[in-house]
């Protein structure tokens, strides 16, 4: 489904991201970790297409969509979370998610004044929300950090991606929230891309890790063979040691 | 339910708005509706006309035409929106006898349509747009045409046949006197004007990009400027040392008492040809300078004057009873401070002399008369 | 029950107050033939055009967040349309005024496609740009627009003020619903959307500036509807209808009434009309000062404008 | 030769411009406060100048009397001003635009009632009323040498006093300041008077060269918005870019495309604003 082809990102003469190979399958949940500074929201933002690649190319479905603008994308069936959560903070919940279920279904005549379709677009919404167990009418700029980040995947959803793309989700949340929200994760059928400095979260819900250190792949594989890779443990979860004792 | 509530409020202003007294017509007084720049650009015209029109009340025991005369001024704010919602005003609520005032031709243009529309006269006290005049519209001021065309005739004599260049700001008053100026000069003999330059109107704060444009063979410049613009020229024309390089005539509004003293010793030796000056001598002018001089301290501007006969031409007019339109219609000779003139038949525009003028020691004299011509 | 924002259980209830107020003052306006004499009618008309068009404006403010300061060239448009299409093709207002509209829509696609490409001061210096621009092609396109003396001799609508009052609240009545309607369903809310936040939009697959595109083209056709009112009710339209002052004008109206609705500019707008009239007769030169003095009072009394209400604002 | 009197006349104009426009550029740019009444100061300082010598040239000592005179005015208004706006500091722009617009008609009409609404301009003072070489006048040599001695002290205040880098750190992080014992709303109190002063000083300085009369306010008010946004906001240098820039664009764009010249302020600003949306030493905000 998504395949990367010597992606480059250099900002003057640091190369961000240089040379990255990847590709995902259908179906798969891949996890994307590595220490700070490895590249991993810039390689995030080019997938996503926030950002224009120096070099190499990016293909989705086949399709080349390296020079593709974010909107495009975005129909193409490629959804995205924000690490700091971005959302509409003067609309309620409700409305944040409609404007996703809107998106996708276009903004055909009908859409204009569209009363009739409101119904199931209602229906839709509230099922998102319930899925992420968010009230409809508070606004979203009164949600606190873990339902912010809780909207975030139920607007992502709401697109019904065939690519989503989580930018650490749980990031800020406290281990009780993480944990509840790997489970909401866990239960998604969609393909994934996920950035996460949480490693719990990561082995929780990722079937396929690839590590990234200043730029550059260095492992590749499933969670297990990532754990006992002594390469790995050198280069990042040695570093990660430190911090947890 | 505060929506409700706020609109009654609204349209409750609405509805006693403008308590103006609904006074039945009756035909022992005469309503008088002036309408004037209060606010805006024209403001200063706007004082003079009033102030004239007062004073000639004031002169006449406050009679027109031996009818006790009300005289009831609006604010156009120099803008034609404004002043045809006031000429609906003063013609539906107020019912007033007869409309003047009008100093931009705009405005005129827009209350002249809805005076006709409500059988009121309109007799127009500055605006010169050629198109205004016919029935039930008179005019003692000009025609922008005919003030152009006036200065053609005289700067043949004056200035020599050829080498004439025009340059004026780019708006119906300024492309109207040019043009008047350009059938004035080729009819009385003279080339072509070689070049015409025109300034884009009220965005034009410095002339000397333009006045760098005349061709060096130029003999001569006519221009027409007025207000504001009037000052920045006369002022850019000398300093920029212009008036040693070429021979300038002018219209009217660039040495009138508006702009004078603030262009103050700039305008020493300009050549205009107008209407009017303060320096004509003649009983009613003397009479009339006089009464203004007391008034104002200052010595009339072309609207003063223009508006003083505004009022006379009313008075006469009532004077004949009958309806006014068709009185005004058949005044025949006005005995004016700018010596006798008539309102010719079809689009009763004035049919009156110009005077060359040069503006020295503070007071334009005259040096040339330029009698009428059926022609302009 | 729609998606705004609504306090709890009393969104419908709400609503419906407002259907019924907004019955209540149609059914007010609609007597006011009954109540007010021939200058006044008139008078209220071109309020009830003006109230318009700051509402075009309020939903291009305060529901689209781009701050416009050149919005009177619509008015222009608008009113340069109606009166050619009196002046040569057909004293019928209700194709004028159709011709008005599309003239409204061409202008907003025109300009509004760059502007919507610059944001928040400078989309407002952007839109003074246009307007000021069109100020000058309306006051040198002499041959066709009658230059700065406007343009003469559009024939009479042959409408009696009362008809035409009609006529006037009728396109008034419309263009407010339609400017309701848009705002509460789907396009509306996508407009929100790009206000609150363009990255987001981007990211759930709007094109952005497309749908600014569309608020600059739903507020210019409105604004150019009551433009062609504005022409029709004095056959007359000169350069000055669209210069800076009357952009200027409009968006004092949308802050009087409170940018967050459409009704409160809407009234902001009669109210500003008729006062201005009052003041201007009772007080001569003076009515500018007292309308200096209104706005201050207005900034410090009415924080969110006569009908405003605080936005629903982020924590 | 006469299209290079042309773009020196443009300098000098731009110099004008300067003068006129960083006061505002001071308050919104670094301020974030939008000042409409800013043309209306530029006019109180005109008709200070008009009410104190009239028409009539003065001596040179004079002259500059008379603008300081009108500095000390500015300082007050911007005294006034700063009070009218502090309930609105977070209220947004177009709020500050509602009241600054109303305080601008107050002060103009306040203006016009108090001397008349006639046409008025002040005369260049003795010495400098006449023409250099015939030809060019003295009063606008003038103009460019205050413009740049302006512009001298406002970038040397700017950029190498203490002052200077106080008022920028009060700009990019308020709270920082304040929290370092600096009393932040006294800098930007002082912003504020400097950059009224400076509307009423260019209101004495243009007043022999933009006549004085109602509406004088809201065409200032454009000229100075226009520099800015060409310029770029909240810097010095780009106001003054922006002024040198617009300056040639009304002398030597309208000589050499006099056609187009009614068009050509509004077309060459909205193309600098497509082209560099953030005006052209402006931070895309």
């Amino acid at each position: 489904m998504l395949r990367l082809h010597e992606l480059t990102m250099r900002f003057g003469a640091l190369n961000a991201v240089d040379g990255v190979s990847l590709s995902v399958g259908e179906g798969e949940r891949r996890a994307l970790i590595g220490p700070n500074g490895a590249g991993k929201s810039t390689l995030f933002a080019m997938i996503a297409g926030a950002l224009r690649p120096s070099g190499g190319t990016i293909e989705f479905d086949g399709q080349d969509v390296t020079g593709l603008p974010e909107h495009r994308r975005a129909r193409r069936g490629i959804a995205r979370t924000f690490q700091h959560s971005s959302l509409f903070a003067g609309l309620s919940c409700a409305e944040n998610v409609a404007l996703a279920v809107r998106a996708r279904r276009g903004l055909g005549m009908r859409a204009w004044l569209g009363s009739g379709r409101n119904m199931d677009i209602k229906r839709e919404v509230t099922g998102y929300l319930d899925l992420m167990e968010l009230s409809e009418e508070r606004p979203a700029g009164a949600l606190s950090h873990g339902e912010a980040r809780r909207l975030e995947v139920a607007m992502a959803l709401a697109q019904q991606p065939r690519l989503l793309l989580l930018d650490e989700p749980a990031a800020g949340m406290s281990s009780a929230e993480s944990a509840r929200f790997a489970e909401l994760i866990q239960n998604l059928d969609t393909t994934l891309l996920i950035v996460e400095h949480d490693l719990d979260v990561v082995f929780a819900v990722a079937s396929h890790v690839t590590v990234l250190a200043s730029g550059k792949v260095i492992a590749d594989g499933s969670p297990a063979e990532i754990k006992a890779s002594a390469e790995v443990e050198r280069v990042y979860l040695g570093t990660a040691k430190e911090i947890w004792c | 339910m505060r929506h409700a509530v706020l609109a009654l409020l609204v349209l409750s202003v609405s509805a006693c708005g403008g308590a103006a007294t609904q006074s039945a017509a009756d035909d022992s007084t005469i309503k008088v509706g002036a309408i004037v720049s209060q606010t805006g650009v024209y403001s200063a015209l706007g004082d003079d006309m009033e102030t004239a029109m007062k004073l000639y009340l004031e002169g006449h025991g406050n009679k027109l035409g031996g009818k006790q005369a009300e005289l009831i001024v609006a604010d156009d704010a120099g803008n034609p929106e404004t002043g045809q919602q006031k000429a609906k005003q003063l013609t539906l609520e107020n019912k007033v006898d007869v409309i003047t005032g009008l100093i931009a031709s705009p405005v005129a243009v827009a209350v002249a349509k809805e005076a006709g529309a409500q059988k009121t006269p309109v007799v127009i006290a500055n605006a010169g747009a050629d198109a205004l005049g016919g029935p039930g519209v008179f005019r003692v001021s000009y025609t922008n045409y005919m003030h152009g065309y006036a200065a053609g005739k005289y700067a043949v004599e004056a200035y020599g046949k050829e080498g004439a260049v025009l340059m004026g700001a780019d708006y119906s008053a300024g492309t109207e006197t040019l043009k008047g100026f350009e059938d004035g000069y080729t009819k009385a003999g003279g080339a072509k004007p070689i070049k015409q330059i025109l300034t884009p109107f009220g965005k034009t704060q410095n002339f000397q990009p333009y006045l760098s444009q005349i061709p060096s063979e130029a003999k001569f410049l006519y221009t027409f400027y007025a207000g504001g613009e009037a000052i920045t020229f006369a002022k850019n024309f000398k300093q920029f040392g212009y008036d040693s390089k070429i021979k300038l005539l002018t219209c009217q509004n660039i040495t009138d008492e508006d702009v004078l003293q603030a262009i103050g010793a700039d305008a020493e030796g300009i050549t205009s040809v107008g209407l009017y000056s303060p320096a004509l001598d003649n009983p009613e002018n003397a009479a009339f300078v006089s009464m203004w001089k007391a008034k104002t301290g200052k010595n009339p501007s072309v609207v003063a004057l223009q508006s003083w006969d505004a009022m006379q031409l009313i008075d006469k007019a009532a004077a004949a009873g009958g309806s006014l339109s068709d009185a005004l219609a058949k005044v025949g000779e006005i005995k004016s401070p700018r010596g006798t003139f008539t309102l010719d038949a079809d689009k009763h525009n004035p049919v009156q002399n110009w005077y060359a003028r040069t503006y020295e020691g503070g007071v334009n004299k005259v040096v040339a008369t330029i009698p009428p011509d059926p022609a302009s | 029950m729609r998606e705004s924002v609504m306090r709890g259980g009393d969104a419908r209830m709400s609503r419906l107050t407002r259907r019924l107020a907004f019955a209540a003052a149609l059914v007010l306006l609609a007597a006011m033939p009954y109540m007010l004499d021939a200058y006044r009618l008139d008078l209220l008309a071109g309020g009830l055009a003006y109230g318009l068009m700051a509402a075009s404006l309020a939903f291009l403010v305060g529901h689209g967040g781009l701050p416009s300061l050149g919005h009177a060239a619509f008015l222009g448009v608008g009113a340069y349309a109606a009166g050619l299409t009196a002046k040569h093709v057909t004293p019928n207002v209700a194709l004028q005024l159709l011709v008005a509209i599309a003239a409204g829509v061409l202008f907003a696609l025109l300009t509004g496609w760059f502007a919507v490409r610059t944001r928040g001061f400078f989309f407002l210096m952007f839109t003074l740009a246009i307007g000021e621009i069109a100020v000058q092609a309306a006051t040198r396109s002499t041959r066709v627009t009658g230059g700065d003396n406007g343009l003469a001799d559009i024939p009479p609508t042959g409408l009696d003020v009362v008809t035409f009052y009609w006529w006037a609240l009728a396109v008034v009545a419309v263009g407010f619903g339609v400017l309701v309607l848009l705002r509460d369903g789907p396009l509306g809310r996508s407009i929100a959307g790009a206000r609150e936040n363009e990255a987001r939009m981007a990211a759930l697959g709007y094109h952005v500036t497309g749908v600014r595109l569309a608020a600059v083209v739903i507020a210019g056709a409105v604004c150019a509807a009551g433009g062609a009112l504005v022409e029709q009710k004095d056959t007359f339209v000169a350069p000055t209808h669209l210069e800076i002052g009357v952009s200027v004008l409009l968006l004092i109206m949308v802050l009087l009434g409170g940018r967050q609705t459409l009704i409160g500019p809407l009234i902001a707008g009669v109210g500003l009309i008729v006062l201005r009239s009052v003041t201007s007769t009772a007080l001569g030169e003076l009515w500018l000062l007292v309308e200096g003095a209104l706005f201050v009072i207005c900034v410090y009394l009415l924080p969110n404008g006569l009908l405003g209400r605080r936005r629903a604002q982020a924590a | 030769m006469s299209l290079l009197v042309t773009a020196f006349d443009g300098i000098a104009f731009g110099c004008l411009l300067f003068v006129l426009a960083v006061g505002l550029t001071m308050i919104f740019g670094l301020l974030d406060v939008l000042n409409l009444a800013h043309g209306a100061l530029y006019m109180a300082g005109g008709y200070l100048a008009f009410l104190v010598i009239g028409e009539v040239p003065t001596s040179l000592a004079v002259f500059i009397g008379v603008a300081l005179l009108a500095v000390v005015a500015g300082l007050v208004l911007g005294g006034g001003l700063s009070v009218a706006i502090r309930p609105l500091t977070r209220r947004g722009h177009l709020d500050q635009a509602l009241l600054t617009m109303g305080l601008a008609i107050l002060l103009s009409e306040f203006l016009l009632q108090v001397a008349d609404r006639g046409f008025h301009s002040l005369a260049a003072p003795r010495g400098l009323d006449g023409s250099i070489a015939g030809s060019y006048p003295a009063y606008r040599v003038a103009v460019i040498v205050a413009g740049l001695a302006i512009a001298g002290a406002t970038f040397w205040i700017f950029e190498r006093t203490r002052a200077g880098a106080l008022v920028r750190a009060a700009v990019d992080d308020p709270e920082m300041l304040a929290a370092s014992g600096v009393n932040v709303r006294r800098i930007r109190l002082s912003v504020v008077l400097a950059g009224c002063a400076l509307a009423t000083l260019a209101g004495v300085l243009g007043g022999p060269l933009l006549n004085l009369r109602a509406g004088l306010d809201t065409e200032v008010l454009v000229l100075a918005l226009i520099v800015i946004v060409v310029g770029g906001l909240a810097s010095i240098r780009g106001a003054a870019l922006g002024a040198l820039l617009i300056g040639q664009v009304q002398t030597l764009g309208v000589a050499l495309v006099p056609e187009l010249a009614a068009y050509l302020l509004f077309a060459v600003m909205a193309a600098v604003l497509l082209w560099r949306p953030a005006g052209l030493f402006g931070r895309a905000t």
